[in-house]
């Protein structure tokens, strides 16, 4: 029911611009909308406890690493709510020792960053291998795809241009004529099926998000 | 067993070992290439450059630290692109963990202007020059927020300053000041840019992209959705290179570090293994079938 | 070689999730799971300060827009997820943000992602401004619809159909050609940043 | 003031604006008139500024300026219910002209936008669509959807798998149980289970997600049940893995190397994982049949699989298989509207190219 009253108004404030609407849209936006969804951090933290809770309680496998994960979560989350953002402006807790400061965009650019983009990084091992082992050009769509492939690696490389002249210009045809249409006709097909999914959300027929199999 | 068979029942830590070599080599070694821009590059560039004088670039660092090799290139690109041609320039994320990229690259770059500025004029100051309007939830908010006035979806900045206090706000209400948002990331937000700000107030979208998705990004810039496009650490380097020649042309003199460039040996170098190795791989493949059959 | 200390614990880091490609050992799980840890403390400080305070606590504390305070009690039913007895309630702050944003999609994404496409499509007679662009326009055309025939399950693939879905195919090949290559440069280039900063930032040398 | 004027007129070299329109901007809120203007015919113009003056008060007060290409202009700082009128005037280095001024006009906000008038026709026809046939597939009216190729190599991979006396994987995708791809998944799983129960083969279904899990576990237990083989049903078939997404490929490459089954399934939500699992799969010399709407992972799944359910056949496949009211409907809404599609492509580039008329702006 509130699915269905919200997501009429949402579709309606589209069409309508007189400032009634616009200014309850607005207000739906920038308060309502804005407080429930920063409370649905809780979601996604909360949940992240629960599973290292449950891992140290049942002693899981390699349990003792969940203490790291909510200690560091704890340490953190003190760092940023209590040591500020901005260290120009610190918050209630010193955020260096010395000189050494470990305030958020420290911890940031220091540990974030490293440790996900390296997560990825692993990616480029993989393929590589996977390339050595899987990929076989099996078939006549296979072969047509491997095709597209090596054209593309070649011309998106300087050593490209080099070899054949044209050919970055060729690889940039294929992503701009039949890479354009296939996209295209994908697209048509993946965008009708999420607005088809938006659809029956609103009309209550799909209720996969009330969660639980449901 | 054959020797094509033998061949394929390698470990594969070698294949990770001549993969790490292939990529360290090349950029302890580089050889020196000159990029060239591609029209989907070159079109956003132009843009870019071509703007009114009175409208603003916005970048949107869409893009979360998994990634970032790719895309924090294009971000500090656009955004010596835009200091050096004295543009207004807007940051924000619409990606909490998106937050410590736009800092970290805002800080790099505004360090490298101040550097060489001798005058207040020269110097790129917070509030004035540019804002970072930092992050807000949940994204619609942002997207048709932004149309009506931003000072309300953002309360405060990323600093904690009030909006409304910065006096680079003053000329930077809604949409209708800003010249182009540029969306860098690497999910399919530059898409909802296009079905939310593009689509019910029209301002032009530019798009950052990683290599992996930006093939499906190209019926957006054929319908002209998208103003222009970088794909990748590629995109960043032709980016870089139109940057390079930008400063030449406006007699800027220090040297920028160009991490996309940079990289263009290594990548070349890892394409041809990764070519070779499907190559060597489909003859293990068909050689070892017909033996079979 | 750099002499500050977060660079070394950076650098350390990134050596521990890479050991991962050796086998998997205890360093790449306690990189892993101290990812998990500050990714959400991050989260929750921005969450906090920039989205809370501003919208929420500020103007309460100051005695204007009371009634946030009962939009706040909606959002806290979200806490009602961990409370088996009631975690229904947190269908309410649900059914809220989903409602409005499907709703606000549906138009807009059908204007955005169809109409559009669609116009985009269409060829006019100024596309054969020159014969290059007039002739890209056709294919481009011909192959959106080939692959829209492709993936048109209401009819058997007969006559006219069965060559049609056979080009359709064709196209969509080329096109995951496309981004198969583009895939590959994606992530050799996430390893080249890496090693950008081990043989850069943390070594010294690049230059 | 007309003498002024002309006298201005008479003397400067400039030529004014012409034909300075003044009307309220259409489709908005209100508080906004659109001003358009003939640009002065002279060289030497270097930009237009904008006056207004309200009615009843005297002065003309300076509201913009527009550069020397402009011929258009959007005075944003109006009220509504006011009476305004605009004079443009030409200014150049040295002297400026000024136009005649327009007619006196009021801004007021619309209740509608007409701009958006395709939008709102396509999603009152798409919504007629799918609420249509979604209420045909439950009234059980029969509706045709053809049989997709891929299914035939289930059968053959199935046949395979019995001849050479060895397993079947089959893994569902990593994502959770309100991912679409994951319940197609289930369907399909349904259908292969019922046919492992008949041929006696032996099936392995590792899972991620703990929900998914459960629901995979009954999926599973009803089809061999339904095949008369409730006996051959062993709660270990189905089992949790771990939710880590590098851990759970590597014990799935585990289960392929040690089991060597003949055949491997990847249906559902994959993602850059995708690569791992195909890999081990291909070098075991297993047939593998995949099947995913992630885009990206597809071309991985194209060269290194047997078979590929490319996107929407994936949920086409799941919908023929069920015969599940909500997939088929949504399926057949989708379709038409498809086809919808291809003919306005049609129509339209017909009429564009041989009659010249600009249809692809009514979109």
């Amino acid at each position: 029911m509130i699915v269905l009253v919200l997501g009429i108004f949402g579709a309606v404030a589209f069409v309508i611009p007189h400032p009634i609407v616009k200014s309850i849209d607005e207000t739906m936006r920038n308060d309502v909308l804005r407080i429930i969804t920063a409370f649905s951090l809780v979601l996604g933290v909360g949940s992240i406890i629960q599973h290292h809770l449950i891992k140290i309680r049942r002693k899981a496998e390699h349990w003792p690493f969940s203490y790291i994960a909510l200690i560091s979560l704890a340490v953190s989350a003190a760092i940023g709510l209590f040591g500020g953002i901005d260290p120009a402006s610190p918050g209630i807790l010193p955020t260096h020792i010395g000189g050494f400061s470990f305030h958020m965009q420290a911890l940031y650019d220091n540990i974030m960053i490293p440790l996900a983009s390296t997560m990825f990084a692993l990616l480029a091992f993989f393929m590589a291998s996977a390339a050595y082992r899987a990929f076989r050009a099996r078939n006549l769509e296979a072969t047509l795809l491997l095709i597209a492939a090596f054209i593309l690696m070649l011309g998106a490389v300087p050593l490209g241009r080099m070899l054949i002249r044209p050919l970055p210009d060729f690889a940039e045809w294929i992503l701009t004529v039949p890479n354009t249409a296939a996209k295209r006709g994908i697209m048509f097909g993946i965008g009708l099926g999420s607005i088809a999914t938006s659809l029956k959300i609103i009309l209550g027929i799909e209720r996969g998000w009330l969660g639980g199999g449901g | 067993m054959g020797f094509w068979n033998k061949l394929l029942k390698i470990d594969r830590r070698w294949i990770y070992t001549i993969i790490w070599l292939v990529v360290m080599i090349p950029l302890l070694f580089p050889f020196k290439i000159k990029p060239m821009a591609m029209p989907p590059v070159t079109r956003l560039f132009n843009y870019i450059d071509t703007m009114p004088e009175d409208k603003a670039l916005v970048i949107s660092v869409d893009y979360t630290p998994d990634i970032q090799p790719e895309l924090h290139p294009m971000c500090i690109a656009l955004l010596h692109h835009a200091f050096a041609t004295k543009r207004k320039v807007g940051l924000l994320t619409l990606q909490v963990m998106g937050l410590g990229l736009g800092e970290a690259a805002i800080r790099q770059v505004t360090e490298e202007f101040n550097a060489h500025a001798t005058t207040h004029e020269d110097s790129i100051i917070n509030g004035e020059d540019y804002v970072y309007w930092g992050w807000t939830t949940p994204i619609i908010t942002i997207l048709l927020g932004m149309g009506e006035r931003i000072t309300n979806v953002y309360p405060v900045d990323y600093y904690g300053h009030r909006t409304e206090s910065l006096p680079i706000m003053k000329h930077l209400k809604n949409y209708d000041d800003i010249g182009i948002v540029v969306s860098i990331a690497g999910s399919s937000i530059p898409i909802s840019w296009v079905n939310f700000a593009n689509t019910q107030f029209g301002v032009p979208i530019g798009c950052g992209a990683t290599a992996v998705s930006a093939a499906d990004y190209y019926p957006y810039l054929n319908s002209g959705q998208f103003t222009g496009m970088m794909a990748g650490m590629k995109g960043a380097a032709e980016y870089e290179q139109l940057v390079a020649d930008k400063f030449d042309e406006l007699g800027i003199k220090w040297e920028l570090r160009r991490k996309g460039t940079e990289a263009m040996s290594s990548q070349t170098a890892a394409h041809i293994a990764i070519m070779i190795f499907i190559i060597i791989g489909n003859i293990a493949y068909f050689v070892t079938r017909r033996r079979k059959k | 070689m750099s002499a500050d200390p977060w660079t070394w614990i950076a650098a350390i880091l990134t050596l521990a999730i890479f050991s991962f490609l050796y086998k998997e050992n205890p360093f790449y799980r306690f990189a892993e799971h101290l990812f998990v840890g500050v990714a959400n403390g991050y989260a929750i400080t921005f969450y906090w300060h920039r989205v809370l305070v501003p919208s929420l606590i500020n103007p309460v504390s100051h005695g204007q827009k009371l009634w946030l305070i009962a939009i706040a009690i909606i959002g806290a039913l979200y806490f009602t997820r961990f409370i088996p007895k009631v975690s229904w309630l947190v269908r309410i702050p649900i059914a809220v943000v989903l409602g409005y944003f499907s709703g606000a999609y549906i138009p807009r994404a059908i204007d955005a992602q169809i109409l559009q496409q669609l116009r985009a499509t269409i060829v006019t007679r100024s596309m054969f401004a020159n014969w290059q662009s007039g002739l890209w326009a056709v294919i481009i055309a011909l192959g959106v619809i080939a692959t829209i025939t492709y993936f048109f399950f209401s009819a058997k693939r007969k006559g006219i159909l069965k060559p049609v879905s056979r080009i359709g195919i064709i196209f969509i090949m080329v096109g995951f050609g496309a981004s198969f290559g583009y895939t590959v440069m994606a992530r050799i280039s996430l390893l080249i940043g890496r090693l950008q900063f081990l043989l850069g930032d943390w070594l010294g040398l690049i230059h | 003031m007309t003498l002024s004027l002309s006298l201005i007129f008479l003397l400067s070299s400039l030529s004014p604006p012409t034909d300075v329109i003044a009307r309220d901007k259409p489709n908005d809120s209100g508080g906004a008139i659109l001003l358009t203007w003939t640009r002065s015919s002279d060289t030497t113009v270097v930009s237009y500024r904008v006056l207004r003056q309200t009615e009843g008060k005297a002065t003309w007060d300076t509201v913009g300026l527009a550069g020397r290409l402009a011929n258009r202009f959007t005075d944003d700082e109006v009220q509504d219910g006011i009476r305004y009128r605009y004079q443009i005037l030409t200014v150049s280095e040295t002297e400026t002209a000024e136009s005649a001024p327009s007619e006196y006009t009021v801004c007021s906000p619309q209740w509608f936008n007409f701009d958006r008038m395709p939008a709102v026709i396509g999603t009152i026809i798409f919504t007629c669509l799918i609420v249509f046939f979604i209420g045909r597939a439950k009234r059980n009216i029969k509706l045709f959807i053809r049989r997709i190729a891929g299914l035939d190599a289930v059968e053959e991979a199935l046949g395979r798998a019995t001849e050479m006396g060895r397993g079947i994987l089959y893994v569902p995708g990593l994502s959770s149980i309100d991912d679409v791809a994951t319940i197609a998944s289930m369907n399909i799983l349904g259908e292969v289970a019922k046919k492992t129960a008949k041929f006696g083969t032996p099936l392995i279904v590792p899972l991620r997600d703990p929900i998914v899990y459960t629901v995979a576990r009954e999926v599973v237990k009803e089809s061999y049940t339904a095949a008369g083989r409730a006996d051959a049903f062993n709660q270990d078939m189905v089992f949790y893995v771990t939710d880590q997404q590098f851990a759970f490929a590597a014990a799935v490459d585990g289960i392929m190397v040690r089991e060597k089954p003949a055949t491997n399934f990847f249906i559902g939500m994959f993602w850059a994982e995708s690569l791992i699992l195909a890999e081990t799969g291909a070098t075991t010399g297993a047939i593998q049949i995949a099947g995913t709407d992630a885009v990206s992972q597809l071309p991985f799944f194209i060269t290194a699989c047997d078979y590929t359910l490319i996107g929407e056949e994936l949920y086409a496949a799941s919908a023929y298989l069920s015969r599940e009211p909500l997939l088929l409907g949504a399926i057949k809404g989708q379709d038409y509207s498809k086809l919808l599609i291809l003919v306005l492509i049609v129509v339209s580039t017909i009429l564009a190219l041989t009659a010249n008329l600009p249809v692809q702006n009514i979109f």
